[in-house]
């Protein structure tokens, strides 16, 4: 069951993201960002002192101010210094932190912007999608991981502020963006490019397991479903015409428009990051997903009476 | 028979509601893939409604239906509606206005005469609500754990999102008479209902969410709170 | 036609530069081709450089050309030697 | 001084004259120039209104654009609030931006370089009145429509910047996007008659003496500002023509899919769309150097430098435009040079900082309102730039590129760079066409409101960006720790609007538009001519211009301008005249006569919306007569330019002679034709770029262009359109009578070659087959465009021999139409060779 802490994670919070970093690719960027944040601060402070200085200050010092010579030393000379510096430092740190080819034994990930979702696929060593999965990503505590990002329909930006800059999945092409979480739990993301309608409400997470954890976690979701017992859930997910757009892994369903709802019962999340995962919610997303996230493309299910919509939540929910 | 009547309004006015939000949506969004879907999975209901004489399903592909049937004037009226989508089903005309009404007519009426009776209904069934002596903090936790479970998915509590339209309008739920169309509105039942509603309302459409007792009984807190909103 | 390229010829250098590396980065990147182009703007900026300091400053309007070319051609080196930079941390 | 043209330097000595000039010359001046009645305001081409009309309607759209920003600012100010839907806001956040970009800032600057830029110049008016007069109507009736558009839903939601594939067809089939390339359309226009009227003013209008060195810092950075525009805007004129045409006949230029690529748009989109935050700033920065002298009572410290500074931005910021896209995959190293530009970029700015506050330091600093603003915007201006140089850090922007720290950011920069010093040059300038001073009194609450009420909407920013909140959400959930910081935002905002709301009752308090007489005056006491007393005939002589603050430097120099003892002091010709002068050291060359007020500038203006917004609901029908009578109206306008008075040379005062009629190279017209050769060229390179960009990024969709060598023929044609045209202006200028027939056969010549080019290409690849496909078809359709315009100045040029108008050895419509038609030849060949050689 989410927890406060666990929304939080999802969608933000205190401290800000962009400086608790909780990996190797986010952390050099946190302390150029403080460099940064109190560089700029200090110059500000000066250019404030001069101007001051000028309105204000003594005949003296005004005359050391107003010359050439001042404007050589305060907007020459001093900003070619430090520039110099924090652009090798920047470009430094961009060669550094740019991924490039997979490395041997790396996990790959494919992570497909949808509008408004994110379709992930957990690949092998081959390329071969292996896990299907959408808008949460987990992976073990202190080893990287390479996404391969790309788009199915408009740009989206995948970034994760605690373990990575943003990236951005551009239709035809396949960026790549490699992370790493040293710290068990769950890291909230959000779409960053704006991709119409509801972008606003197009958030992901990254949940980080310690190794042992994570075993677990790939090999249930690895291991063959027990052949599913028919329920009444399950007839009217089959009914409804849910399996058009959804697939369920051992059932007929394998509709590719929609998320992969295999294990969908076990997803911290629903409708992208928005909502907390239960029953309940399920049902409501079903029902009327349109008031929850306008323009969203799944249509609403109103014609499922009261039995059927719980029957049918009952069925999602336990799909763990 | 009073308690059917007021279910029967309850849903009209949901079902209203949800007619009219369904409306003014920016249908246009919704894809073509999820287009072709919803109309394969109303053929199907369409069939079976058919047979079954109930025209709300039948207008499934608007993505607007029925809980229940009811009466043929109200169907007919979302079957012209049904028309009107099905000649342009690519339509793009975004319905957004730069101010938009606060809430649409239809709607507004819905509940207002819900609101409007509800009082009378509970005078004339004798069910005084009981005052809520909660705490402040079991409030705030009970908003705290409404938002986290998502009760907003389904219901209309100012201040929880999104405001879903599935399940009826909690704004002011301390001063109804009955909840669930047939519970006394009393703390222990609200507590007993939210813990599993199916069980202790046969035919609900509200699920059983996981929830503990306390998060059940805070929740209870925060929806009678008496000037909640 | 000679004020002008006074006055604008280290800013233009910095341009043939810029563009020059553009392309070599968007069609055949290469670290070799990227010093091959910077070396000549690099000394170009520099005998530009030399030329503006030695030039008349007589009177007003020469004084103020002579100042704004220099400033130009200096402004060029820092920028092209900048732009030289990227090719060294990022292979 | 060594003279530019053969001018003697000694001449100028001659003035100021002794002799007293009868009253008589004012009057006839006053009868030449004289004031609008009734419905004559809409056929006014003088800067005095034009420039007033232009600055009233920029700013009425900063008004309506900042409503809007209040708009998203109340629906931000908690979480999940209901004020505006979803859809609703995303047009709103699209048309805020784009209005205040393209409707506000872009025309605001340039009006007030309209309005400006002949007063300090001295000059009469600027090089082609009706132009100017054009181009204002065409951005105002084509600006409202587009704003217009909101009011029904059907405004752009694609966000200031469309990225495709969200406003292709297939995710934005609705025409809300054809909404915001129509509207951009109109302003595209209207930036380029601008730059070009801008350019040849300051370069050829300025008062005799007045050398490069002593061009006030204004005239500096309008020059720049319309030299940046000529070269940026084409870049987005492309895109959007492409994305249009991408629209509407499915060419799929940034269809990845089928050999487009998105990236091609944003390549275009911010080769433009960097450079336009320079070119919206650095006039501002232009007006700033003007008021601080003045409010510090001291000579600008560092003048050269800062004309250094001007220029280098104008170049440097050409090479940024990728840094808006460090986080689409670029190659490190190609991130790492528009890094290292963006830095360089950022010297120029340091430069002009300190030059101001070097300037307050050696004055004696007032603080009144113009004061008060600019101070100001070197505080907020001075935060966005350093925020600017995080961002160009390529690590640093991967965080927060898209995200609330870049509002921030760039609300810093633009409000700091541009809409305070604004606001100083509205307090500092309105004396001079006001007969009332705005309200000092008033001015500091509201530079107090707007200083506080900005820093406090975005000073959070910052923090919010970094917690994670990216830009253009609608809404945001609970919890999410930006609650309070978007209540703030919300609160400073308002208080912003406060100041100027203020300001817009102060305005209506005080302002009293006095183009003709009685202005309040030079209330600052500042140094430089466009404080001299004017009518709206300008100043009633030009002066000679002897240093940088003639006001300062000759205290009786108003007397002696106002009593007519320079140049000029009459009409010379009966008709509005105004001195052409040499680029560099303002030479007297020659006097132009200038064209009057005249209906059909107005009238192809409104036919000229009339076919855009026809085109953007298809009504086909009413775009075509739209568009026929839209080029009569400017055909009739024209004939009544080009003119030739009796008299061949008039004395311009103390004796001096100039022509005043005169051809090549050194004519304003001239100079307008290359400038415009320059914007097409430009397009024309945007677009062999395009077409190289797709090949080299979508290699596998690649079809063997036709073999260069078949392309022989067509070479030698266009090579004869070149020849025949320079061949027309020779034997003219030897007297030849049919001497016009070689380039208006080289018109006809012109379709031909390019049905025969389109002949070849049909049959190898369809226009909507592949990005190469769209991009090859692209260059023919530009070409056909400039056949067509080609063809009808050939039409125009004979009507005119037909007239007997075209006599003697000199024409500056025959120069125009050779220059023209000879670009058609060369831009021709350019494109035929061009696209077999790309993937050959």
């Amino acid at each position: 069951m989410p927890t406060e802490t666990q929304l939080k994670a999802v969608l933000g919070g205190w401290p800000p993201a962009v400086l608790n970093p909780a990996g190797p690719y986010s952390e050099p960027v946190t302390l150029l960002a403080w460099a940064l944040l109190i560089g700029g601060t200090v110059v500000l402070a000066i250019v404030l002192a001069a101007l001051a200085v000028a309105l204000w200050g003594a005949p003296s010092l005004r005359r050391r101010l107003g010359g050439d010579r001042a404007i050589w030393i305060g907007g020459i000379a001093f900003p070619v210094v430090v520039l110099t510096a924090l652009l090798v430092w920047g470009l430094w740190l961009t060669g550094d932190l740019a991924a490039k080819a997979p490395r041997p034994g790396e996990m790959r990930v494919r992570i497909t912007g949808e509008m408004w979702w994110w379709r992930v696929a957990y690949l092998d060593e081959s390329g071969r999608t292996v896990i299907r999965d959408a808008n949460e990503l987990h992976v073990p505590v202190g080893s990287t991981v390479l996404l391969e990002l790309d788009s199915a329909d408009v740009i989206h930006s995948f970034w994760v502020p605690r373990l990575a800059g943003k990236m951005n999945m551009i239709p035809g092409r396949r960026n790549l963006l490699r992370i790493q979480a040293d710290q068990p739990g769950t890291f909230g993301g959000q779409c960053a490019e704006y991709c119409g309608g509801p972008h606003a409400l197009m958030g992901f997470a990254v949940v980080a397991h310690t190794p042992e954890s994570f075993d677990r976690w790939r090999a249930s979701r690895l291991a063959a479903r027990p052949a599913s017992v028919t329920s009444r859930g399950q007839e009217l997910f089959m009914a409804s015409g849910c399996a058009a757009c959804h697939t369920i892994a051992g059932t007929q369903a394998a509709g590719l428009a929609g998320p992969d709802l295999t294990h969908v019962g076990s997803r911290r999340t629903l409708g992208a990051g928005i909502l907390p995962n239960n029953r309940g919610t399920l049902a409501g997303w079903i029902a009327d997903s349109q008031t929850i996230k306008p323009g969203n493309r799944m249509p609403n299910y109103k014609q499922l009476d009261a039995r059927e919509l719980n029957a049918l939540a009952d069925y999602l929910a336990g799909l763990k | 028979m009073l308690a059917a009547a007021i279910v029967v309004i309850v849903e009209l006015a949901v079902q209203i509601a949800g007619i009219q939000s369904g409306q003014a949506r920016d249908e246009p969004a919704v894809s073509l893939a999820s287009q072709s879907m919803a109309c394969r999975a109303s053929v199907r209901r369409s069939a079976i409604a058919a047979a079954e004489g109930n025209h709300f399903a039948a207008c499934a592909e608007c993505g607007i239906a029925a809980l229940r049937p009811a009466s043929s004037e109200a169907c007919g009226q979302e079957e012209r509606s049904c028309g009107e989508k099905s000649t342009h089903p690519q339509r793009n005309h975004r319905q957004n206005r730069l101010f938009p009404k606060a809430m649409d007519d239809h709607r507004t009426g819905a509940l207002f005469a819900l609101m409007a009776m509800l009082p009378l209904l509970s005078a004339c069934e004798d069910v005084p609500v009981a005052p809520h002596d909660a705490q402040p903090e079991a409030i705030k936790r009970g908003r705290l754990a409404a938002g986290q479970l998502g009760c907003g998915a389904c219901h209309k509590i100012p201040g929880i999102w999104p405001e879903g339209a599935t399940g009826p309008d909690l704004t002011n739920l301390a001063e109804r008479g009955v909840i669930a169309g047939s519970l006394p509105n009393r703390p222990a039942e609200l507590t007993a209902y939210l813990l599993d509603p199916p069980a202790t309302v046969p035919g609900t459409a509200m699920p059983k969410v996981p929830m503990t007792r306390q998060q059940a009984e805070d929740i209870a807190a925060f929806l009678h709170q008496p000037d909640a909103h | 036609m000679k004020t002008w390229a006074i006055l604008l010829g280290g800013l233009l250098v910095w341009a043939v530069h810029f563009f020059g590396l553009y392309a070599i980065a968007e069609f055949a990147p290469s670290r070799m081709l990227t010093v091959i182009l910077t070396v000549p703007c690099l000394a170009a900026e520099a005998l530009l450089l030399i030329y503006a300091l030695r030039l008349d400053r007589d009177e007003a309007f020469t004084r103020w050309r002579r100042s704004v070319a220099v400033g130009g051609t200096g402004l060029g080196l820092v920028a092209v030697l900048w732009q030289a930079l990227p090719p060294w941390f990022s292979g | 001084m060594k003279s530019e043209t053969g001018f003697d330097h000694a001449l100028f000595d001659r003035f100021p004259t002794k002799d007293e000039r009868p009253e008589a010359e004012e009057e006839e001046l006053k009868r030449i120039w004289c004031a609008p009645k009734g419905w004559e305001y809409l056929t006014v081409v003088n800067n005095n209104y034009v420039g007033i009309y232009y600055l009233g309607t920029a700013f009425l759209f900063f008004l309506l654009a900042g409503v809007l920003g209040l708009l998203m600012r109340v629906q931000l100010a908690a979480p999940l609030m209901h004020v505006l839907p979803q859809a609703t806001y995303n047009q709103v956040f699209t048309m805020h931006g784009t209005v205040m970009m393209f409707l506000f800032a872009v025309p605001m600057v340039e009006a007030a370089g309209v309005l400006l830029l002949p007063q300090m110049l001295a000059a009469r008016d600027l090089p082609f009145p009706r132009l100017s007069a054009y181009a204002f109507w065409a951005y105002a009736v084509g600006g409202l429509a587009f704003f217009g558009s909101l009011f029904i839903g059907l405004a752009p939601d694609g966000g200031w910047f469309m990225y495709p594939p969200l406003t292709s067809k297939a995710f934005s089939p609705g025409i809300n996007t054809d909404f915001w390339l129509l509207g951009i359309g109109f302003i595209e226009i209207s930036a380029i008659a601008g730059a070009i009227e801008i350019i040849v003013g300051v370069l050829r209008h300025r008062a005799p003496g007045m050398s490069l060195d002593k061009m006030p810092i204004f005239a500096w950075a309008m020059l720049v500002f319309a030299v940046m525009i000529v070269i940026a805007f084409p870049s987005v004129i492309l895109a959007t023509l492409l994305l249009e045409i991408e629209r509407a006949f499915n060419w799929p230029f940034f269809d990845a899919t089928r050999g487009g690529d998105p990236l091609l748009w944003q390549h275009l989109f911010w080769f433009f769309g960097h450079p336009e935050v320079y070119i919206i700033f650095l006039p501002a920065a232009g007006m700033m150097s003007m008021i601080i002298p003045t409010v510090a009572r001291a000579e600008l410290v560092g003048y050269r430098l800062i004309v250094l500074a001007m220029v280098a931005t104008g170049f440097i910021s050409f090479g940024v435009w990728a840094h808006h896209m460090f986080a689409t995959g670029l190659p490190p190293m190609t991130a790492g040079f528009f890094s290292a530009a963006s830095m360089a970029v950022s010297l120029p700015a340091g430069i002009q900082v300190f030059s101001w506050i070097a300037t307050f330091a050696v004055g004696k600093p007032r603080f009144n309102t113009p004061g008060l603003f600019a101070m100001g915007s070197v505080v907020i201006f001075v935060s966005g730039g350093l925020t600017g140089v995080m961002v160009a850090l390529v690590p640093f922007d991967w965080q927060v590129h898209d995200t609330y720290f870049i509002v921030a950011h760039l609300h810093y920069v633009l409000i700091g760079g541009m809409v305070f010093p604004l606001f100083a040059a509205m307090y500092y300038w309105i004396p001079m066409v006001s007969r009332r001073p705005l309200s000092e009194r008033w001015g500091r609450w509201i530079f107090g409101l707007m200083f506080a009420g900005m820093n406090i909407a975005f000073m959070p920013m910052h923090l919010s960006g970094l917690m994670g909140m990216p830009r253009r959400v609608y809404t945001y959930l609970p919890g999410s720790g930006w609650d309070v910081l978007n209540l703030v935002s919300t609160l400073g905002a308002f208080m912003l609007a406060a100041g100027v709301l203020l300001f817009l009752i102060d305005m209506a308090r005080n302002f009293r538009l006095a183009p003709d007489d009685g202005e309040a005056g030079n209330v600052f006491g500042a140094g430089t001519l466009e404080w001299l007393p004017t009518a709206l005939y300008s100043t009633r002589s030009i002066p000679v211009v002897r240093s940088r603050e003639p006001l300062w430097d000759d205290p009786s120099i108003s007397d002696n301008v106002e009593q007519g003892r320079y140049f000029l002091p009459r009409s010379a010709t009966g008709r509005r005249e105004t001195i052409v002068t040499s680029p560099l050291l303002a030479e007297p060359q020659y006097l132009q006569i200038m064209p009057g007020p005249s209906f059909w500038p107005f009238a192809a203006a409104l036919l000229t919306a009339g076919f855009f917004l026809a085109l953007t609901v298809q009504a086909y029908l009413f775009a075509g007569v739209s568009a026929v009578l839209g080029v009569l109206a400017v055909i009739r306008w024209l004939s009544e330019t080009d003119i030739r008075v009796p008299e061949r040379e008039v004395d311009i005062g103390a004796g001096i002679r100039v022509p005043t009629y005169a051809t090549g190279p050194q004519t304003h017209g001239w100079w307008a034709m290359t400038i415009l050769l320059i914007v097409l060229g430009m397009i024309f390179a945007m677009a062999l770029f395009g077409l190289a960009f797709l090949w080299s990024n979508q290699p596998s969709f690649w079809t063997k262009p036709p073999a260069l060598s078949g392309a022989v023929p067509l070479a030698l044609g266009y090579v004869a359109i070149v020849i025949a045209a320079g061949a027309t202006r020779l034997l003219h200028r030897r007297g030849a009578v049919w001497a016009v027939v070689p380039v208006i056969a080289a018109a006809a010549l012109a379709p031909v070659l390019l049905w025969l080019d389109i002949g070849v290409w049909l049959k190898t690849l369809a226009p909507d087959a592949s990005g190469q496909g769209a991009a090859v078809y692209a260059l023919l359709t530009l070409q056909g465009m400039i056949v067509g315009i080609a063809a009808l100045m050939a039409l125009y040029l004979g009507w005119r021999k037909m007239r007997g108008l075209i006599v003697d050895g000199a024409s500056n419509t025959l120069d125009l139409v050779c220059m023209f038609t000879a670009y058609v030849g060369a831009q021709g060949l350019v494109a035929t060779l061009f696209a077999r050689a790309i993937g050959a």
